[in-house]
C-alpha cells in the first residue's frame, strides 16, 4: 500500500470525491487563491475552478450557513473551518440549523455537509487558538461527529463523511498533518461509529482519539518494557460513540485510562468513564482514571504549555494507579 | 400615520386598478379576487389560530401574520415552480400562499400528526420543500445565511430559480444578515445569487422600534454596503407590491443578482399571541394603521375600480372562512404523533444514533 | 421569611444590587421599555433609567461583547439573554473572551460579567428553543457556571454572581419562574460551589439541578412510599462542582441516580458518573444510572415532548435497578 | 500604485511640512523626529521578532506590522492619559507606541515569566492596560464589540477617555463588526460612545483582497449603515494621519460620538511569520508599494523641509536600534514562566477552579 502523510490522504478523499461527485463543493476562508493556510486544499481551485472551491470573506457563520442551504439544494458542500477554534462563530449555524433541520422538517430536508478543519493543540498557538472540541459538538443530536488518527483513516472517513446524507463534524488532528502511514487505494471507506484497536493487550485499556493515540501508542511501548500489556482503543468516532469495543476491551483488561486533550469537565473521558462504569460494573477492578487537559485557557509558553497537555508521565502514573502499583 | 412619514416616501408603482403582472400587462380581476381570497384566508387562518392557542389546543409560541399579508401575498404572486421561499417565524402565511393544505399546517400548530412537518416543529417550523416552502425558523437572522446559500445552489445546478428570503426588521441588525449580504452581493457579480430580500419592515422588533434599535433607520438603503441595489415599496398596499413583485423577481432570475424590497408594513397584533400588554406602543397608532389594513384597502380600491361589489367580497369572505374552518376541524380530529415519531428524522440512516 | 416566586426573587436580587451599586448595569432585548419577554425586568428602566437599563438590538454577539468590553472598564454588567437558546449567537464572546481574558492578560484585566437567563425546555417550544446547555458551557474554564432551583437560591446566587469578579453563566429554570418558596431578606447570599441536599435519604442518591430538582421531590416522595428512603442533592454549581457532596451522600447509600434534561453524550450526568466511580469506588453497590433527555432535537407535539423529557416513571425504573429490584 | 488609484482618493489634510496638531499650530520638528524614531523602533522590533521567530525563539503566531507603522504612530500620537486602545493580534506596534517596554514586549513573544503578559498570551495578545493598552485579540472581528462596550463603560463612569478601536480591512465583513458598529452608532446618539474606529486597510485579509471579500469595496462608507459619520486618510503618510487624528480624536471626545476612518495602507511582509510563499500578489505590487514605504517618506519629507539631515536621521535609527537590541537580549536573558504560573489567573478567587 501507498505510503503518503496525513495531508496528502486527506486531500485525496477530497478530490477524488471531487472528480467522482460534481455536487460536491468547498468553501472557507484563502482555500483558493492563498493555497490553504494548511496547504490541505493546494491547486484545487487550479482544477475544479472557482465555483467549486469558493473562498470566502471571514465569516464563519455566513459561509457555514449559506454551506447549509447549498445542501439543501443537493450539494454536497465542504466547509473549511481554518481551525475549529473559529467555529464558535458558526455555533449557532451548526448547533440550531444544520442538526436539527431534518428533525423540525419533519425529515423533508437533509443536510449532507462536512465541515472540516484542524482541532486540539498546535505548538503555543495559545488561549483563543488552542481547542478540543468533540464533546462540544458531541453532545448534539443531529450532527455526526468524527476524529481521525491516522492517513489511513482520515481519507476513509472522509470519503464516509463526503457520501454521508447527515451533517458531519469532521475533526483533524492539525498536529499529525505531517504524519506518514500506509492507505489503501481507491475507495477505501472507513465507516462511523466503529472503533479501532490500535493495539491488542491484556492488563490495561488505553482510550483515546485524534493525536493522543500515538501518545498512547509510545506509553504502551514504555509499559511493554515494565511488563504491562496495555490495549489500545482509538475511538474514531466520537458521536456515534463505539461502546462496544471499550465494553469488550474492558471486560478483558478489567482496567481502563481515557486519555484527551480536552479539559475533564463534561467531556469525552467523562463519557467514556460513565459508559465503562454502567456496561462492566462487575468488571471493573478499578476506577477508570482520566487525563486530560489542565483546567486552564491554552497558555503560551512552551513550559507552561507542555504541562497543560497531557504527558507520558502523567499517563504511566494514571495506568500505575489502576493497576495498583503505587 | 406618522410612522410612515417619518420614514420617507415609499416607492409605489401604481395602485391596484393599474396593477400591472411580469409581462406589463394589467393584472387582470380574476386574479385579484383569487388574492383577494387568499389574503382574507390567511387573515382569517391566523385569527383561527389566536383563538386555537387560547383555548389551548395550540402549544408553544405562535406569531400571526395579521396586517402584514399584502406582503407576502404580493410576492408570492410572482413565485414560480422552481422557486423557493425562506423566513422567520412568522411563517403561516408563506407556508398558505405557497400552496400548503391549510388543514395540515393548522394540524402542524395543533401538534398532531397529519401536520405539515408530523407535528415536529409546530408553527415556527413550517416545512413544504415540494411547494418550494424551505422553513420557517425561530433564530432570528438564522435562516438569511441558508437563502443565500440555496441561491448559489441552485444556479450552481444550472436551474433558473429565484429565492424569496424574508426578513424582519430586527433581523437586520444582527451579524448573520450581514455576513449573508455580503456573500450575497459578492457570489452575485458572478451571476451566483438570485436571492430577493425581502424586509418585512413591521416597524417593531418585539418591542423595540426601528428607530431604537439603530441609528439609521434606512432599511433598504443597508444593502449599499454589500452592492446590492434596493427599493422600498408601500407594503400595505397589494397593488403596489405586485407591481414590484413581477418586475424585481423577474430581474433577480435574469441577472442571478441579488435584490431587496423593504415593504413598510406594520403588525396589527401583538408580537405573539402570548403577548397581553404592549407598552411600548400606543393604542392609537395601531388603531391608526389599522385604518391601512391591507384587506381593508384592497376592499375599497376593488369596489372604486368595479372589478368587485360588496357581496361579491362578502361571498369570497365566507369560502375563506369556509376554508378555514375544515382545517380547523381537520386538524382538530387528526391524532397525536405516533410516539415512534420522537426518534425518526434525526438522522438519515441507523448510523448516528449510535446505541 | 417572606414567601416569593421564583422570578421575584430573582428581581429582587438585581433591583437591590442595583440600588446598592451602580456600576451594575443591564443589558438585553426588550428588557426595558417591553418589560421584558418573561417580565424579570419590568419597571426597572423606570426606576434605573436607561443608561443602566439598556434595550438593545438583536445581536446577541454584539451586546455580549460590549457588555465583556463595560466589565473591563469596571463595570458590572448583567446581560439578560432572552433565551439560553439565543447564546450560541455570543459563544465566541463569552468562551474566547469572557472566560479568557483574565488568562491571555496575564491576570491585568477582570471581567465582572452575569450572563443570565431561562434555560431548559418549557412547553413545546420545539428544537431551536429547548436546550439545557450546563455542560456546554460548562466545559469551560474561566467560566462559573450556576443552575439555581429555588427562589432562595436564585436570590442567593445571583447577589453573589454580580459580586463575583468572574464571568457567571446564570442558567434559570426557565420552568420555575412562577414556583414559590421561602426567602430571607437581606443580603442572604448563597456561595458557589456547594450543592444542597435538598432531602436526607439512607437508600440512594438521586442528583438533579434545576427544574429536574422539583421532579426528583416527587419521585422521593413516590419512593418513601415503597419503603425506599432517596436523598435528594441540588448541584446548583455546575462549575465549580461539588463532587464532595456527592460523594459524601453516596458513600452512605451506596447507590446514584442523577437525571437530566440535557442530552446523555458529553453532559453533567457523564461527568457526575465519572467522579462518582472515580471517588467511591469502592463504595458503589451498583453502576450510577443516569436518566437525560432522549437524543432527538426537541419535538413540537406535546405527546413526543413529554416522552423525550425525564419522567418519573423513568427515574423510578433507574432506582429499581440501582436498587437491584428489577 | 493601481490599487491606491482604484480605491479613490485619500483625503490628505496636509503634507509633513504643514502638520498641524489639535489645537491648529504646527508640529514641531522635535516632535515629528520623536515619532520617526518610534516608527523606525517598531520596524526595528519587529525585523528581530521575525529573527527570533525564525531562530525558533517565538513560537505559534507572529503577524508584524511592518509598512504600516504610520497609522498606529499617527493615531497614538492623538491618545491622551485615559484613553484606550484595542486592536487585533498585529499589536506590537500599538503596545509599544502607547509605551510599553519593548524589552517587556519581546519577552512576552519568547514566552518569557517577564513578558508584558507573564508569557501567559505571547504575541496575540500584548495587554498593557495601565498604558490603555486593552489588547491584542487572536478572533478576527471579535474584540470590536470589546471596544464599543469599553467607551460606554468610560462614559457612563463620567470619563473624558476615548477608545481607539483598530480593525483590518477583513474584518468588516464578519457579522461582530456590524453588530458593535451599530451598538456604537446607536449609542453615540446620547454621547454615550468615544469610538473611533480605525481600518488598517492593508488591503488583504490572509491573502484575499478587498475586492474578494466584498462587492463594495468603500470600507469607510460601510459605516453609513451605521449613523457614522467617516473619512479616509492615506496611512503611509504620517503627516496626513496626524493632522486627521488630532482632529478626529478630538471631535470623539467632544461629542461622545463615534467616527470611523479608513487608512489605507500595505503590509510589507507575509501575513504572518510562518508564511513562505505569496501566491495571492504579484512581487512587482509588493516592490511597488515598499517605495511608499511609511518610515522612508517620512524621512524623505523631514530631509526637504529642512527638519532633519541623513546624519541626524542615522543618529536617530541608532538608537532604535540599541533600544530594539537591548529589548532581544532582555527577553533572551529572561526565565521562563514559573511553572505554578500555569494555574494562576484563571479566577480571581479559589472558588472557580473547585476541586
Ligand atoms: C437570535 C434571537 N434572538 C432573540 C430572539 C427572540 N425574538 C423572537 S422574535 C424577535 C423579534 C424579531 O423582530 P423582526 O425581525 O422585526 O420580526 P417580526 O417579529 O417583527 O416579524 C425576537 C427578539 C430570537 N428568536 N432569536
Ligand atoms: C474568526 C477568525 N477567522 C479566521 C481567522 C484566521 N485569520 C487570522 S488573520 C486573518 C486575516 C485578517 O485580515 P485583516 O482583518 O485584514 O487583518 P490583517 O491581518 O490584514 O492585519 C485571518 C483570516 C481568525 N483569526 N479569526
Ligand atoms: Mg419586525
Ligand atoms: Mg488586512
Amino acid at each position: 500500500m501507498p505510503v503518503m502523510t496525513y495531508r496528502e490522504a486527506l486531500k485525496t478523499a477530497m478530490a477524488d470525491e471531487m472528480e467522482r461527485d460534481d455536487s460536491v463543493v468547498m468553501l472557507g476562508e484563502d482555500i483558493g487563491v492563498y493555497g490553504g493556510t494548511h496547504v490541505i486544499t493546494d491547486g484545487l481551485l487550479e482544477r475544479f475552478g472557482p465555483k467549486r472551491i469558493i473562498d470566502t470573506p471571514i465569516a464563519e457563520g455566513g459561509f457555514t450557513g449559506a454551506a447549509i442551504g447549498m445542501a439543501m439544494t443537493g450539494l454536497r458542500p465542504i466547509v473549511e473551518m481554518m481551525t475549529w477554534n473559529f467555529s464558535f462563530l458558526a455555533a449557532d449555524q451548526i448547533i440550531q440549523n444544520a442538526a436539527k433541520l431534518r428533525y423540525f422538517s419533519g425529515g423533508q430536508v437533509t443536510v449532507p455537509l462536512v465541515i472540516r478543519g484542524p482541532n486540539g493543540g498546535g505548538v503555543q498557538l495559545s488561549a483563543q487558538h488552542t481547542h478540543s472540541l468533540e464533546g462540544f459538538y458531541g453532545h448534539f443530536p443531529g450532527l455526526k461527529v468524527v476524529s481521525p488518527a491516522t492517513p489511513a483513516d482520515v481519507k476513509g472517513m472522509m470519503l464516509t463523511a463526503i457520501r454521508d446524507p447527515d451533517p458531519v463534524i469532521f475533526l483533524e488532528a492539525g498536529a499529525l498533518y505531517g504524519t506518514k502511514g500506509e492507505v489503501a487505494d481507491g475507495d477505501a471507506t472507513v465507516p462511523f461509529g466503529k472503533a479501532r484497536v490500535a493495539r491488542e493487550g491484556t492488563d490495561v485499556t488505553l482510550i483515546a482519539y485524534g493525536r493522543q493515540v500515538n501518545l498512547l501508542l509510545k506509553v504502551a511501548e514504555t509499559l511493554a518494557a515494565e511488563g504491562v500489556s496495555a490495549e489500545v482503543i482509538d475511538l474514531r468516532s466520537i458521536r456515534p460513540f463505539d461502546a462496544a469495543t471499550i465494553v469488550e476491551s474492558v471486560r478483558k483488561t478489567h482496567r481502563a485510562v481515557v486519555v484527551q486533550e480536552q479539559w475533564r469537565w463534561f467531556s469525552v473521558a467523562s463519557e467514556v468513564a460513565a459508559v465503562i462504569q454502567e456496561e462492566a460494573f462487575d468488571d471493573l477492578d478499578a476506577p477508570v482514571e482520566r487525563v486530560s487537559g489542565a483546567e486552564v485557557p491554552a497558555p503560551y509558553a512552551r513550559n507552561l504549555e507542555l504541562a497543560a497537555f497531557p504527558s507520558e508521565a502523567q499517563i504511566v502514573a494514571a495506568v500505575q494507579r489502576v493497576l495498583y502499583r503505587t | 400615520m406618522a410612522t410612515t412619514e417619518r420614514r420617507g416616501k415609499q416607492r409605489s408603482d401604481t395602485d391596484v386598478a393599474g396593477v400591472v403582472d411580469r409581462n406589463g400587462s394589467r393584472v387582470d380581476d380574476a386574479t385579484l379576487l383569487d388574492l383577494y381570497r387568499k389574503m382574507t384566508e390567511v387573515r382569517l387562518f391566523e385569527e383561527a389560530a389566536q383563538r386555537g392557542f387560547r383555548q389551548g389546543k395550540i402549544g408553544g409560541y405562535l406569531h400571526v401574520y395579521s396586517g402584514q399579508e399584502a406582503v407576502a401575498t404580493g410576492f408570492l404572486a410572482a413565485h414560480r415552480e422552481g422557486d423557493k421561499a425562506i423566513t422567520a417565524y412568522r411563517d403561516h402565511a408563506h407556508a398558505l400562499l405557497l400552496g400548503s393544505e391549510p388543514g395540515a399546517v393548522m394540524a402542524e400548530l395543533y401538534g398532531r400528526g397529519t401536520g405539515l412537518v408530523k407535528g415536529k416543529g409546530g408553527s415556527m417550523h413550517l416545512f413544504d420543500a415540494a411547494n418550494g416552502m424551505m422553513g420557517g425558523y425561530g433564530i432570528v437572522g438564522g435562516h438569511i445565511p441558508l437563502g443565500v446559500g440555496m441561491a448559489y445552489g441552485m444556479r450552481y445546478r444550472g436551474e433558473p430559480g429565484v429565492v424569496q428570503l424574508y426578513l424582519g426588521d430586527g433581523a437586520i441588525h444582527n451579524g448573520a444578515f450581514h455576513e449573508a449580504a455580503n456573500l450575497a452581493g459578492l457570489w452575485g457579480r458572478d451571476g451566483l445569487n438570485p436571492t430577493l430580500f425581502i424586509i418585512e419592515n413591521n416597524q417593531y422588533g418585539m418591542g423595540t422600534s426601528v428607530e431604537r434599535a439603530t441609528a439609521m433607520t434606512d432599511l433598504a438603503a443597508k444593502f449599499d454596503s454589500y452592492g446590492i441595489a434596493h427599493e422600498k415599496v408601500d407594503g400595505m398596499d397589494l397593488g403596489a407590491v405586485l407591481a414590484c413583485a413581477h418586475r424585481v423577481v423577474d430581474q433577480v432570475r435574469e441577472t442571478g443578482r441579488p435584490y431587496a424590497v423593504e415593504a413598510l408594513t406594520y403588525r396589527i397584533v401583538p408580537h405573539g399571541a402570548g403577548d397581553f400588554f404592549e407598552k411600548y406602543r400606543t393604542k392609537e397608532e395601531v388603531r391608526e394603521w389599522r385604518e391601512r389594513d391591507p384587506i381593508g384597502l384592497l376592499e375599497r380600491r376593488l369596489i372604486e375600480s368595479g372589478a368587485a361589489d360588496e357581496e361579491r367580497l362578502g361571498a369570497i369572505r365566507a369560502e375563506s372562512k369556509r376554508a378555514v374552518e375544515a382545517a380547523v376541524r381537520f386538524a382538530d380530529e387528526s391524532p397525536d404523533p405516533a410516539i415512534e415519531e420522537l426518534y425518526t428524522d434525526v438522522y438519515a440512516d441507523e448510523v448516528g444514533s449510535g446505541r
